[in-house]
């Protein structure tokens, strides 16, 4: 019977550590459909259209518009292969900004245009004085999209 | 056979055991006096390996009693204050639920023997629901018939039982005795219990006094 | 008991230390002028102005240079930029320009972009970190003194 | 009871870690709240991170530390052990509250609201819960066994739990920036970095120096009542022979 | 084979004393009732509305009514103090515990099963092509829950305060079945391509894989001292 129970306990601790393990190291965490990509919502199929989804990427640099009469603003989302326009509705988070990382939340319309009321400005998680930044120092940068997905 | 070795327990910042040593052999019946509060169920519910005393160790067959814990169990039956009965089965199915879970299965007519020699074979049927206190205790008593064990821990067992059902378990008792088991019961009923106890003791505070059972008095049991 | 209030001033002091030097060395940036107060009062020299982009003001003339409309609360100002990139310069952004009003123009002429600092923030986290766990860890050695005591006192004590 | 011969040898160096602790937080407030520049980006506002990361850490820290505990109470079931687990939770409970604090102050000016069910606010908030159910299932046992054995239960499951939980709400959203320091290198410039490993290390300090403390408090605790409990028996036994 | 045995005997006593008594499901039953009553008073909603947060009603109703009915798995067994009968068997614990698992995961699931045509009904739900997908959403929370929460019911039972201890314990420990849950029952609704939520599925497995073998283990501890 402790024989076993002992068989028993190691099976346990090896299901319970194998099924932890999976959810942290595993390739789970990729296939995880927390944002898409603009390359991905460019390839939606008509499933997908009027879906609330939540898309990631980086905000193109100059492509920023804000309405003069009205709160809310237009700009393009890329992810370095596909950019897709998005209109927003709102006061954009402090953060927001050209050339930053953002998470958008809206609708993909058939229009090709991705409508979206909320930004989730993702504010990075490097630190550094103001002078070594205009000094034009660069941390050392991970790969962008992995850096939004952690 | 059951030793107790320095047994205390502490609830909180009460003491209810305090150093409790007893020994009692085989085909022995030792019987726990005490007043109301004094730690006799406290006791019994850490020989019954429902408990872990705080202080101390016991053996019950030999075996430790925190560490062989099951092998304990298979060997020992408790009667406790409450009957262990569920109110919506009928006696039948309670004994064979009950039973099964201590692994045995006993056949209809062992059950019938059971019942009948506590004379409930006549509600076998009837849901326990609506039995009496004292229907219920026999109920109890015929399980522990059926299960048979080797030690027998009994809380107060005569009370709610009529004359004729304190016959049959000081009867149940004898012959569990002449069979080399071991019995402790803890009572405040000093005439039920005299024609069975071979040795007896009084709890005080959690303190255990051995006494011979000829020199209690009734008095000295409040 | 006295080593333990010896001690605890000891921390009191450093910390009452720690304070008067960072207020000290803020002092300069605690000031800041509202647009109306610098239209109003036009003062002279090196201010600190707060205060909002306005949306669809900016204007961007080169990597260093820029002019946009700051918006107060009951004012606003035209603002003239020229000093290191900006970083931080963007619409519906609540920023602290430094620079000097001129009065001539009604230009406020900035040369450097702060953010604002919220000193409020920053000493309300600083606080709300340190002094519960100051005061907790207080009142723990207190209660292990007291009950040391107690045990001794009450001639509980005995090797167990 | 192997245990309580190095809990009391770790005793003995309890000054120690007062000391340091009170040396090294020292030093990073100094270095944090003066001696560093302000972020390019977040401004002045960043010198939050050096009291709320150490704070958020060493809960987690904590944490870890209750669950070996609880391992550790149920297999060997030394009372000692069950204080500690019972210190230790108690405190984390305080570190977790007061980093949620400081991490709402600092969201108010970085993302301009104080709270947002951002996936790690909610998994620590959920941690939160958890040690307060921890520490309310503990005053609701009478027996003081089934109490350090149901604390011990109830923190190993919450254990298991923990990240479950942290994976289910980040998948479920996610705003709070990403960890600045893990395996794929350190993204904080070294000005920034020296006064938040000073706290670090200080916040870290000063919790084994208070968990000291509070074991010792709650040890010291039991052992009055013991005493007391038992000179109440003597009291009743002695009125009882005479 | 007896823990077998005593798996089979468990479920049957509880499934035998809930037939004759009828207390746990009817309640639970009832009380879902008066949530799903209460919620459409507070919300007034259109079919587009109610999609966005009918999952989320709905899980807090099964939620509720599961802790209703974990509860009384174990207080049940306090009246003629039975409970001391169970942990004195001598077989290992985690038969009684899978016994009870099985006994409450079946009773929640079929709550689960009456209340859903009620919620389909009251707020105009159109759910025909995803019924399978919904059935094994439910099926895989259900296990998650009665697994952890047959753990905490035991636990709960033997102390002061219990029926405010078991939510306050429990609630916490299943946020993540409860987000999984929410999230893949919505998706279904919705009717969203399965690649949207197929993540939730795996993580319910992950949870009821996990906590059924800790709890399993962690019964022993709760049943004996």
């Amino acid at each position: 019977m402790p024989g076993k129970k002992k068989i028993g306990m190691v099976v346990s601790i090896l299901l319970v550590g194998g099924a932890l393990g999976y959810l942290a190291l595993g390739n789970f965490g990729e296939n995880v459909v927390y944002f898409f990509t603009p390359s991905e919502v460019k390839a939606f199929t008509t499933d997908y259209y009027q879906k609330k989804v939540r898309v990631g990427g980086m905000v193109v640099e100059g492509s920023m518009e804000t309405y003069p009469d009205r709160l809310g603003l237009t700009f393009q989302l890329t992810d370095g292969e596909a950019t897709i326009p998005v209109t927003f509705e709102g006061i954009p988070p402090d953060l927001f900004k050209e050339g930053q990382g953002a998470v958008v939340e809206g609708y993909w319309t058939g229009e090709h245009r991705f409508e979206s009321n909320l930004i989730m400005a993702k504010h990075s998680e490097d630190y550094m004085p103001i002078e070594l930044k205009r000094a034009g120092v660069e941390l050392p940068r991970k790969d962008f999209m992995k850096s939004l997905v952690e | 056979m059951i030793a107790c070795h320095g047994i205390g327990k502490t609830y909180g910042h009460f003491q209810v055991l305090r150093d409790v040593n007893l020994a009692i052999a085989e085909g022995e019946c030792f019987a726990l006096f005490g007043p109301n509060g004094s730690g006799k169920t406290t006791l019994l519910k850490v020989l019954a390996t429902l408990e872990r005393p705080s202080t101390g160790h016991f053996e019950i067959l030999g075996m430790h009693g925190l560490k062989d814990k099951e092998a304990i169990r298979a060997n020992l039956m408790f009667l406790a204050h409450g009957t262990h009965l569920y109110d919506e089965l009928n006696a039948r199915e309670n004994l064979a639920f009950a039973l099964a879970l201590r692994g045995h299965h006993p056949t209809d007519r062992d059950v019938k023997r059971a019942l009948d020699r506590v004379t409930i074979g006549a509600f076998a049927d009837m849901k326990v629901r609506h039995y009496s206190a004292g229907m219920k205790k026999r109920l109890a008593l015929a399980k522990t018939m059926l299960a048979n064990p080797k030690i027998l821990l009994l809380d107060e067992p005569f009370t709610a039982l009529d004359t004729a059902g304190t016959e049959i378990l000081r009867e149940y008792v004898r012959e569990r005795l002449s069979d080399n088991g071991t019995v402790l019961l803890s009572t405040h009923d000093y005439d039920k219990t005299r024609p069975i106890a071979s040795r007896a003791g009084i709890l005080r505070h959690g303190a255990l006094q051995e006494t011979a059972i000829e020199e209690l008095q009734s008095d000295d049991l409040v | 008991m006295t080593n333990l209030y010896i001690r605890w001033g000891g921390v009191c002091v450093v910390a009452i230390v720690l304070i008067v030097l960072t207020y000290n060395h803020y002092r300069d940036n605690l000031a800041n002028l509202a647009p109306r107060q610098v239209k109003q009062e036009a003062p002279a020299g090196d201010i600190r102005v707060l205060g909002m982009v306005q949306g669809g003001t900016l204007e961007t003339h080169g990597a260093g240079e820029a002019t946009f409309t700051l918006l107060g609360e009951s004012a606003s100002l035209q603002v003239q930029y020229e000093g290191p990139p900006p970083d931080n310069l963007r619409e519906l952004k609540i920023l602290i320009l430094i620079g000097r009003w001129n009065a001539a123009t009604q230009v406020f002429e900035a040369r450097d972009i702060g953010i604002v600092p919220n000193y409020g923030f920053i000493a309300g986290a600083y606080l709300l970190g340190l002094l519960p766990l100051a005061l907790l860890l207080f009142a723990m050695n207190r209660r292990v003194n007291f009950l040391y005591d107690e045990i001794k006192t009450s001639k509980l004590y005995e090797e167990e | 009871m192997t245990i309580h011969r190095v809990i009391r040898k770790v005793q003995r160096f309890e000054g120690w870690f007062g000391g340091g602790a009170v040396l090294c937080l020292v030093a990073g407030l100094y270095l944090g709240l003066i001696g560093s520049p302000p972020d390019y980006y977040q401004g002045e506002v960043v010198r939050i991170m050096y009291i709320h990361v150490p704070l958020a850490h060493t809960s987690l820290l904590g944490y870890t530390v209750l669950a070996v505990g609880s391992l550790w109470y149920l297999w060997k079931r030394d009372p000692i052990v069950d204080n500690m687990c019972q210190a230790v939770a108690a405190l984390s409970a305080v570190f977790t509250a007061l980093a949620l604090g400081t991490g709402m102050i600092w969201g108010k000016p970085t993302w301009d609201t104080w709270w947002t069910w951002d996936a790690r606010l909610t998994s620590f908030t959920v941690l939160l819960l958890i040690l307060i159910g921890y520490l309310m299932l503990r005053t609701f046992v009478d027996d003081p066994e089934k109490e350090a054995r149901y604390g011990a239960i109830l923190a190993i499951v919450g254990f298991v739990d923990l990240p479950i939980i942290h994976f289910s709400v980040e998948w479920w959203r996610t705003l709070h920036q990403p960890q600045s320091i893990s395996m794929r290198g350190v993204s904080i410039s070294s000005g920034l970095l020296v006064p938040l490993l000073f706290m670090s290390v200080g916040m870290s300090l000063l919790f084994s120096y208070m968990l000291m403390v509070r074991t010792q408090l709650l040890y010291l605790d039991r052992l009055l009542h013991a005493k007391k409990g038992r000179l109440l028996s003597q009291f009743h036994l002695s009125k009882f022979d005479s | 084979m007896t823990s077998f045995n005593v798996i089979r005997w468990i479920v049957w006593k509880d499934f035998v004393t809930e037939l004759r008594s009828r207390e746990t499901i009817s309640s639970m039953v009832f009380f879902a009732l008066i949530v799903i009553l209460i919620f459409s008073f507070s919300f007034s909603m259109d079919q587009q509305a109610a999609r966005e947060v009918i999952a989320g009603i709905m899980w807090v109703a099964f939620a509720f009514t599961g802790i209703i009915g974990l509860g009384k798995s174990f207080s049940t067994e306090l009246q003629n103090d039975c409970l001391e009968a169970l942990q004195m068997v001598p077989e290992a614990k985690g038969a009684i515990y899978l016994g009870k698992v099985a006994a409450n995961f079946a009773f929640m699931f079929l709550v689960e099963i009456l209340l859903f045509p009620m919620f389909v009904i009251l707020f105009n739900l159109e759910v025909v092509e995803e019924i399978s997908l919904l059935l094994l959403v439910f099926f895989l929370a259900t296990v998650g829950l009665s697994a952890i929460g047959t753990l905490f019911s035991a636990l709960t039972v033997q102390i002061r305060a219990r029926e405010v201890m078991l939510p306050i314990l429990l609630l916490p420990l299943v946020v993540p079945v409860m987000i999984a849950a929410v999230e893949a029952t919505k998706g279904a609704l919705n009717g969203d391509p399965l690649a949207m939520y197929e993540q939730w599925l795996e993580l319910l497995v992950i949870y009821d894989v996990v906590f059924t073998v800790v709890s399993f283990w962690m019964f022993e501890f709760v049943m004996d001292s």
